[in-house]
Formats: C-alpha cells, structure tokens, sequence
C-alpha cells in the first residue's frame, strides 16, 4: 500500500494546473461568466481551448497508446478532472473523456461530446425515454454546443446526434452551463435501431466518480479562496482570519475537502461501486457546503457578481444533480452494508 | 398570554382587509424587475394610495405624520397586506423605516417639514449609504471624508450596498468629519440629496444576476450644512438611536411569506409525487415545525415591544431580535434548499423558477444586517453577559 | 393580543422555582442521582415532596377550585412544568398532573399516577396491546413508585393499578427515571372490564405539550450552566466565554430555547394540534441539543458523573422518547400543511 | 496511488491472521469491566502474549526493543486484531503508545534499559500525569510542582483524567520546576513511581456510570532525579517529541470497529422492521459513506507518514491527524446516535445495551485529546495560515 501520488501523477496535474492557469485563470472564469443574467443567452465553448485540452490529453488520457492515449487509468483522470474543477472549466468534459475511444475525433479535442443520462432504456418502437419528466436525466448540458450525446441507459449506450434530441433550452443557473431539458413527446427515435452497445455501468460508475472530482476541485478551491480573502480582508483593526469564527469556518471547509479528496482517488483506484457513491456524496456534499461557507466568509463582497465564489456554488449545485445522486448514492451504500461484511 | 385579537385589533384588521380588496386591483401590473425607474413609479404609486388611505408611516409617531400604531396593528398591518398579495414597501423602505424615523426622532422642526411628508406620501424616495467597500461589518470604521467649507461639508469617499440608489433623491450619509477622533466619535449623519453634483452611482450586479444595489462615488461634493441632522460628530449615536427603534417587525411579513411559500411546496410535492418521500415530507413537517415557532417569536418580540413602548421603554430587547434574526436567516434557507428538492433538478436549476431565484438571494440572509457571526457576538456579550472577546 | 407573562402567571412560576430551588436544588439532585451505575437500583420517589408539590398547586392547577383546583389553564401548567424542568425534577409529573381529576388524591400530591401510551387501544378479550414491541409506548416510567397507572388508548382511557401491568425492569439510561418494558404476553387484563372513558386525545395533546415544558426548562437551564461554566472556566489566561468559539455554542443554545419558549407557550394558549407538534418538536431538540453543547462547553469538567450536564442530556434523551416523537410531531407538521392555508 | 498489498505486507497479514487464529481462543474470560486489577491482569497476559509471538512494540524503532515495523505493518495489525475480535491494547496504552516511545526517543541508555523491556513483556503499566483541573486544553498552564531537593524531586500537586491510576506501577508525569519561566519553558518530564508515599488515587466515574478515570493527588511526593526524562526545564520539547510521533494510526482501529457496527446496525434494523423507514436507511448510507471515506483517510494519512519516515521525516502532517479527528470524533457520534434510532427508545433508554454504553461514551471524542475546537484552530493557524487568533 502507498495511498499517495506519485511523481508522474503530479507531474501530470502540474501540466493541467498550468495549462489552465494559462488558459482559464481566474480573470478568464470572471470573463466568461459575464455579462450575467436570465436575459443573456449562456456562452457557448471555446473551441479552441478545447482543443488545447484534447491536445494536453484530458480526453484521450485512458485510451492506449496505441489509438493515440497514455494508456493512463482511473487515478490520473481524476487527478486531472480535479484540476478542471478547481478552475471552474465549463463544457461536457466528463461526456467528452468517456466518449473518447468511442466517438471519432472526440479524444484529441476536435468534437465535443455531451451526454444523457436515461433511467431506462427505451426498447425499439417504444414511447418516450422515461427521463423526460422530473428525472435527472432528463437535462441535457451543453447540447448546442455539442456534436454528438453519448445517451446511457441503464446497461446499455449509444451516440446520437444532437438534433435527435427533443429538448427545450431552460435558463441554467450556472451562467457556463447551459442546460436543455428533455420533453416528453413520443417517436423521438432513441431507441430505434440497434447501435445500443453494452458497457453503461462502467460508464455510468466512470461519470459519477469523474463528476467527484471535479466537485473536489471546486470544494477545494473555494477553501484557498476563504482563507485567501480572511487573510487579508481587515475589519475591526485585524485581518478577519483572526477571528475563531471565520477561522473554524475554514477548517470546517478543509475537513470536507479533505475527507472527500481520500475516497475519491480511493475510488479511482478501487473502481468499486459502493466506494464510487461515497465519492460521490462526499464530493458533492463538500463542493456545495463549502462554496456555501466560503459565500459567508466573503460576505457582502462574495455577494456580487463579479465575485467567483458564487459561479462555484451553482456549478456545484448542477454536478450535485448529474449522475449520481444524493439520494442514488445513500441508498446504493445502504444497500452495500447488507451485501458484504 | 394572549393571542386573540383585542376589539380594537380585529376592526383595524377588518377596515384594512376591506380596503385591500377594492385597493388592490386598481393597481397597475408590475413593471419589470430590471426597470428602476418603473419599480420606483410603481412603489411610490402604492404609498400614495397607503397615504390617501391614512395607512401612511403607520408605525410613526402621530406628530411625525405617521399613525402613532401600536407594534401590534404595525403586525397585523403586514400579515394583512401580505397575505393579500399587496406591495412591498419596496422603494420606500429606507425613507420608511430608517431616514424618517431617525429624522423624526432628531431632526428639527424645520427638518422634519421638508423631509417628513415627501416620504409619507410617496414623493421623495431615500437610499443609505453607510456601508463602504472597506467598512462592513466593522460600520465604525467607514473612511468617507467630510470637510467643512463655509456653509458646506465636502464629501469624499465611496459607499456600497446601496439599494435603490439610482432612483433615489436623498441619501442618508454617515461620514467621517473628525479622523483624530476615535472611531465611533468622528461621524456625521447628513441628508445628502442625489442630485448634487460629484456623485456617481455604479449598479452592483449580485449573485442572483439581479442589479439590486449600487456603488456610490462621491468627489468633493457640496452638501449644506442646514442638511445635518443632530450634532457635528455626533452622526454614531444619531444613526444608533433609529436602529434601536425596532419593534420586532422587521421580516415578519416575511415570515408570512414563507409559511404561504411552504404550504405551496407541500402542494407542488404532492402534484409531482415527492411527497411520498418520507425523507423529504418529514423536512417539510420540521420546517413548518420551525416557522410555527418563528411566526410566534415574531409575535412575543412586538408584545414585548409594546409593553416597552407603552411603559417608557423604546425597543425589543436585543435577544429577541438577534435570536430572531439568527434562526429566521437559517430558516429561510433551508426552506428555499427545500424547494430545490421539491422541484427536483429541471426546476432547481432553472434560474427562471421563483424559488430557485429566492434561493438564491436567500443566501444573503445570514450577511446582511449583520452577519450570522456579529448576531451571535451580539448575543453571547450583550445577552448572555459573557466577556468581551479579543 | 399580549403574548407576555403576566403578573399573576410570573407570580405562579417564581413561587414553583422558590420551592424547587428549596426543596430539590443543585444539590439535591446531585445528591439524588448518586450513587450511579447500571448495577444500583435507581432511587424512589420522594414522597414528601412528591406532597409538596401535590401542595403547591403543581397537580391541581387546573382542577376548578370548588374542586380543589386553581382554575388556571395550560399557560400556568405550562410554565410551572417549565421550572420542573429546569430543575431537572424526577417522577411521572405529566401523568399525575393529568389525572388529577380522574384519579383521587392525585391532586394534593397524595398518590403518585404514571402513565402509558398505547398506540392502539385493545377491544375487550382481544391480545395484548400493540404497545409491547418496539413502539414507544411499551415503555412505563416510575412503575414501582406509582400507585395507579393512567392508560390513554387512542381515543379512550382507563386508570389502572400498576400490578395489572405484565412489565419488566430495564437498566433507564436515566438514573433518576427507573423504567419498565411491557412483556408481549396475552391476557394481561388491559382491555378487560368497561371502565373505558373518552378524551384520551385531549390528554395526550396535552401530555406531549406539558413535556415539551419540561424540556424547554431543561433547555434553559443548560443555557445558564454554559454561561456560568464559560464566565468562570478559565484557560489560556482568560475566561474561555471569551472564546468566539465558546461564545457562539452558547448564542446557538440561547437561539434555541427562545425559539423553542415561543411556541410552546403559544401552543399552551392555542391548544392546537399542529402547534403542539411543532412545540414538542422544538422543545425535544433543544433539550437534548442543548445539553450536548453544554457539555462541550464544560468539556472534561462536564464528563464527570457529579456534574449536573449529562443528567440533562440523558433526561432530555427520555423525554424525547415520551408522547410526540419527533417521527410523528413531523408527519403531523406535514400533514397539516396540506389541511389549512 | 496503490491500495493493494506488497508481497511482504500480505505475508505480514497471513501470518498474523494464523496467529490469531491460534491464539484467541487461549484467551481468559474476560473481565468486569469494573474490575481494575483483573483488567490489567487480562491485558497484560495479551501483551505477553504479543511479546512471545514478537508482535510486542510492532511499531517502535528495533533498537528500543519493537519489531521497527512500517506504519502500514502498523495499520495492518490493528485492523486485522480489530476483526479477529483480539483484545485492546487497555491498561498497556499509555506505555505502549505514549510513555514508552518517549522513553525510546530521550532516555538515557540505562533508562530505556530500566523501563522498557517491562512495557514490552506486559510486566509493568504506566498511566499519564499531565493533565490538571484547571490545565485542560491549555496544558502548558499545568501548576504541580516539582522542588529539588538533594537527588530528589519534591512534588505536590494535583493531576486529573488519568486512566488505569488504580493499577499502574508508573506514572509519566509533568510538573512545573520554574514557576519563573515562561508558561512552556519551565517544565520537566518525570516517571512516577505509583507506590511512592504521598500518592492518593481517587476514581472519577464519568457520566458513563463506570470509573474509566482517576485524579491522582500528589503530597510531598519524593521522585529520584535519575528518573527525569531530558533535562530539567526541558518538559515540554520531551513531551511533544513523541506526540508529534503520530503515524496516522491513531484510532484507525476504531474505525475498523465502527465499519463493523454499521453492518450490524443495518442487520438489526432489518430484524426490527426499521430498515424499511427511508429517513433511517439513507442515514445508515451516508453512515457508511463517511466511515469509507475516513478509512480511506487513514489510509492517506499512513501512507504519507511512512513516506516521510523513509525520507526522514518523523510525522504525519498535523493537516492529517486534524481533519481525521475532527471528522471521525463527529463520525462516531452520529453513528451511535443513529444507532439509537435503529433501537428505538426500549434499547437506546437501556443503559445495558452496548450501543447506549457507546453512545454516552462517544460523548468524550469531542473534548479528549484535544477538543473539536482546539482542533479547528490548529487546521486554521498552523495548516491554512490564518492569523493567529487573540
């Protein structure tokens, strides 16, 4: 055992780090996110850092070698996801990895890949997709900003193009994220033909726990940014971080990061369901407490747009509702306590 | 202990709730939320028909124009037009409950003539500026610098948080006019009118998309004398005095609403079928749980209120409105949390839903008015009587 | 409306606290709950006081007076539950005070009643009550002590002698609260005979709330000994209340109890079901809540058996368990959110 | 990143395992647990055991007599006792894992020589005299005093919260010998002997009902000066050598333990149909998802440590041990109140149940070894660089 990164892994995440910081600082984040509002219509991606991306190896990180990848596993993309989701990168990029030996083209940048997430498979000449309605799956990110939907059903996948897709747009609450939301309508021609192929629960477990850590990356950058703005925001004569207050916030706001950070590379390296679900919960719990907590220790200077700390509590709070659930990921480790001892 | 109404109580309520059943449908529809100006026609529209109705500065003095109203009728005054679906104070809320009242209270007679009766009946609107970018929490230690010059101050600094202030008139400023002073001996509040020349006002954006509050700059601009309320550096204890003068109402339409708000969330939950969530339904039960117990708090602080103001006494006590304030801000919260889980992720993550956007803006509960962290300062050292941290 | 104390009911509240502070003090409950540990039988009721009490007006008080009574209503019970429960007062005070007008010289103090609650009332020649089991209500406190036992049914009640009772001993978490678990056995008697009377509904609204009193008092009572606890404990060179840490747990105690006092005094004037709920609902949290941070506050000084703290807790543990648990205080808070608007 | 075993770690395992296997079986009844002396005798006939088999001191350095083993050995051991059901480490704790490594790491060869061998071979038991009722969480304003006199030290004072005082033979105790020096300069570490004239032992029985807990008045008692540890006045360096020798182990046993409970949790609450509640089962999940996670902690935490140890380094960071017990004391907390709910009121009001034992007794994890506060200043000060608070 040597539960620790190694040197070629933060070598790895040094090179996202500074790719990122380069390319999507946090000037870039402020940029993209303005101007602001219900009324604007959401930015679309930025082809060209998408490529750089595809290019640094985001998506093509666990393909062999061979078909142009690193031959890297589970371990190395989260470390890298976990950089994206400290700078607070938009765009499908879970959807796009797991497409990356699927979809041609999607592993080095060139075409970007969203995903749907379907509760159940709809049979060949069925109605509607049972995600349309008030499930998760039925929201769409990114979907006209993309080439092709990896659509995931219960244990089987398939690629589609957007346009086969019968989805309103909703005004996201995360200014980088825009959403559409399936409608209930039926013939929409998800389940015709036969290009379903098996491999979803791989996937659908890879999703879930790529998703963690982006949310550990958010979870974790928002506690720099509390303890950053306590150090040197000054009230009463003092830096804030003096007070035990703001201070016990903090810690508070480490422990979360912390503890999310061990279970999900934990279970990178485990690929275990159950382990995967704690990931989950923990990482999505710590990236939305702690944007939350970091919001309170900004005060009324977190409280404006311009502010980043908001843009990671609504990211947060759409990675909570993608994949895996709160509700999903309690009931699927309840049910791990009765399966082994 | 008593919660039924006095005779006196349930006419007011009844003549109220009379006049909002023909009042409300003449007014216009509601302008745009991004439309200031609009909003600030709109508001003032209703304070005039509050003031040809006599239901004006109900809780003001009677020599003041106001009503002379106990806390009481002040409360059922707000559960009323809340629970009809009227207007908030809107526009008119820092004219309303904080400039006038202090105006009245310190102001001389020739003060309270030209400042008093604008705002009763709706045509003069005021903005605060106290807070700065470097002066939070820490209200003392505001840097904005007043220089007297003949018949003049001359006003330099910046000023934030401002609500309304691109639809204001007046501003009532607290600055700096004695830096060698101590920090809370060197203030002055003055009536600064929006008009002069020198001030600029940048909207703020907040979180919630929505530009709800404005920057102020002020370069050298000339506000009279005549325009100051009480003593040069004096401007602490005038500012303080109106603060004080809470009667345990603030919020409490608020707390009307979201006892409205939770009765739909248990409709929207039944409709869509999360009710059959244990988990979720029992946190709607501890939520009524907890505005029940909210409402209720609401009603002892104004009895309390009222006993003092009846027995020379002038305010609620601290704990009540610092206990209320603390347990409401986390309550409303996680009643809006609450609400994303009742409409479950297409609705909560729809920034266009009306509880989304109040959860948004929830969020700035447990900041404004005073942090989460000063309340519980406030009630640890001047409730509870433990020593002074450091 | 004047939702305040009034003189008279102050009046009422300071006499109870003058002879609680005389009769069963600090000390007096050190004293009562020595010597512990699950091996000693816990202590009897003091009768004398028991008579005391009976004396005072605690069972009496809302007896009409050609009965013996004060005439008062819930409101004064209410409050003098309170400093029951401030005191931290031992004895099945609920189920004497209601059934001072049923049972005979349960009023003055004379005779000592407890209480069970049977979920499901038993038809005469029928099993044994539903109560044996896992449901609260299983579980008898003081039986030993008690000489009558007040039954509540669903709707109906009986009174009944403890001996008719098919019960065993358990080791009571509270020292001072002995308990008995009803044994599952057919025939016990219950249900036997037509003494069944109606308004069991009423008595148990009012049981939940006069408990929610009693932990309210408890609840405030916790407060006091933080305060007094964080003013004189000194570390650090200064008083630990100085402490933001130690000030804020203190501000979170206080916010619960005052929240909790609203609504259990107005649930005493309203006599409304759901307002009752919420009442119960709050009081048991901050009881128990409560008296957690209060140890934590105390910190090792508070571990120790002599220290007052954990007799709070454990009581406040007990007391949540009686009448309205917070399972049922909540679905009848929902429930009600659909009935009225 | 690896989880898997090393070839010599799996080996490591296997034979433990088989050892085990052996050996549990010849072990006594277990004792009363009020029962002191049959306590010790009952663990220290484990510890001979362990010495005779060489899993005695698995993790003290080999020329200090332990088996020099890597933290992950370390790991292993405990989890696989912990399954096995095999005894705690009990009346040996502090000798084992406090007291002894301070020996190993400052004593002079004669004193290691003296006091160690005992520990290791179950012979001797040593408790810990450093806290003080008014010296809890502030330990450095410790006040028993030490006075030379000749080759003698002279102390009076008072200690508190000593575990296994009744039955140990040593006691490693810190007294003040500068009352002049500053709060930290002036102490010094020495070794008790327990039969010394001038000791009184009195039991605290904590609110847990049982006597776990003494505090130990000290009267003119005389120590030899050959049984300081480092030099005089040199107390606290000696002290916090060895408690900066963490490795990550600490409680990692526990929560082996606490894993095992949830799965009997959610055994019972299948039996007694509360399993079927969603509010119960999801909060068994969360349960389950917060204790693998806080094993995985522990795993990260040793792993880190022993990379540090073969690089020289000697701890594990304080970020580590910090986080891990601030989560884990709450962790353990929660689960045993959940377990409280699995019981309902006839188990978790009956004091005799294990779990309601366990649930009074978790109430400690929060204040002992330093309290959830301290904890979070030093996450807050030392870990993110916050400003030192005042």
């Amino acid at each position: 055992m040597d539960f620790r990164i190694t040197e070629d892994q933060e070598a790895l995440r040094r090179g996202m780090r500074d790719l990122l910081t380069a390319r999507f600082g946090p000037e870039d984040l402020r940029e993209a996110a303005a101007p602001p509002g219900p009324q604007t219509p959401p930015h679309g991606l930025d082809r060209g850092l998408w490529r750089e991306l595809g290019k640094a190896g985001l998506f093509a990180l666990r393909l062999p070698e061979d078909e142009g990848g690193a031959g890297a596993g589970l371990p190395e993309a989260v470390l890298v996801f976990e950089e994206a989701g400290r700078a607070l990168l938009p765009g499908p990029l879970v959807a796009t990895h797991l497409a990356a030996g699927t979809v041609p083209d999607a592993a080095d940048g060139s075409r970007v890949v969203t995903a749907l997430d379907l509760p159940q498979e709809p049979g060949a000449g069925e109605g509607p997709p049972a995600a349309a309605g008030t499930a998760p799956g039925g929201l769409v990110e990114h979907l006209d900003g993309a080439d092709d939907v990896l659509v995931l059903g219960p244990a089987r996948v398939r690629v589609l193009p957007p346009a086969a897709l019968d989805a309103d747009p909703l005004s996201s609450v995360d200014p980088l994220t825009p959403l559409h939301r399936l409608r209930a309508r039926p013939g929409t021609g998800l389940g015709e033909g036969g290009q379903w192929r098996p491999g979803a629960r791989r996937l659908r477990r890879e999703a879930a726990l790529l998703t963690a850590a982006l949310q550990l990356g958010s979870a974790g950058r928002t506690v720099e940014l509390a303890v950053e703005h306590a150090r040197s925001r000054r009230q009463f004569g003092r830096p804030i971080g003096s007070f035990q207050a703001v201070q016990h916030l903090c810690a508070g706001m480490l422990v979360r990061s912390e503890t999310a950070r061990s279970v999900v590379y934990a279970a990178a390296v485990s690929e275990d369901e159950a382990e995967t679900a704690a990931a989950a919960l923990r990482a999505d719990e710590a990236a939305v407490r702690n944007a939350r907590d970091c919001l309170q220790v900004f005060g009324g200077m977190g409280f404006t747009w311009e502010a980043e700390v908001h843009l990671h509590l609504k990211r947060a709070w759409l990675r909570a509702e993608q994949w895996m659930t709160a509700v999903t990921a309690e009931e699927e480790l309840a049910h791990a306590l009765q399966r082994d001892t | 202990m008593r919660l039924d109404r006095t005779p006196q109580q349930e006419e007011f309520r009844c003549t109220l709730r009379a006049w909002l059943t023909e009042a409300l449908p003449t007014l216009p529809p509601k302008p745009a939320p991004s439309d200031w100006p609009a909003r600030r026609a709109y508001d003032m529209h209703w304070q005039r028909m509050l003031y040809d109705a006599g239901y004006a500065g109900l809780h003001w003095p009677a020599d003041a124009g106001g009503q002379g109203a106990t806390p009481t009728q002040h409360l059922i005054f707000l559960e009323e037009t809340e629970r009809a679906g009227a207007p908030y104070v809107g526009a008119g809320f820092v004219g309303l409950l904080h400039a006038g009242p202090t105006i009245a209270a310190e102001g001389t007679p020739e003060q309270r003539r030209r400042w008093l009766p604008p705002i009763l009946r709706g045509d003069e609107v005021w903005c605060q500026g106290f807070s700065e970018p470097d002066a939070g929490s820490d209200l003392a230690s505001l840097r904005t610098r007043a220089v007297r010059d003949g018949d003049s101050y001359v006003v330099t600094g910046t000023k934030v948080w401002t609500s309304h202030a691109e639809v204001a008139d007046w501003c009532e400023l607290l600055v700096r006019t004695d830096p060698e002073a101590p920090r809370h001996a060197g203030l002055t509040w003055l009536a600064l009118p929006m008009d002069a020349p020198g001030i600029t006002v940048r909207p703020l954006r907040t979180l919630a998309g929505t530009a709800e509050f404005a920057e102020v700059f002020l370069d050298d601009v000339r506000v009279p004398v005549a325009n100051r309320l009480g003593a040069e550096n004096d401007g602490w204890r005038v500012t303080m005095v109106t603060l004080a003068y809470e009667r345990g109402t603030a919020f409490a339409g608020e707390v009307v609403a979201c006892r409205r708000v939770l009765h739909d969330l248990a409709r929207a939950a039944r409709r869509n079928g999360r009710w059959d969530d244990p988990v979720l339904r029992r946190r709607l039960g501890r939520l009524n749980g907890e505005f029940t117990a909210l409402w209720r708090l609401v009603q002892w602080n104004v009895s309390h209120a009222e006993h003092a103001g009846r027995t020379g006494g002038s305010s609620v006590p601290g704990a009540g409105a610092s206990v209320f304030k603390l347990a409401y801000s986390g309550a409303r919260q996680e009643l809006y949390d609450t609400a994303a889980e009742v409409l479950g992720p297409e609705g909560a993550l729809d920034s266009c839903h009306e509880w989304t956007a109040a959860r948004l803006s929830s969020l700035s509960y447990t900041i404004a008015a005073g942090t989460s962290q000063i309340q519980r300062n406030i009630l640890a050292e001047r409730v509870l009587g433990l020593p002074k941290g450091r």
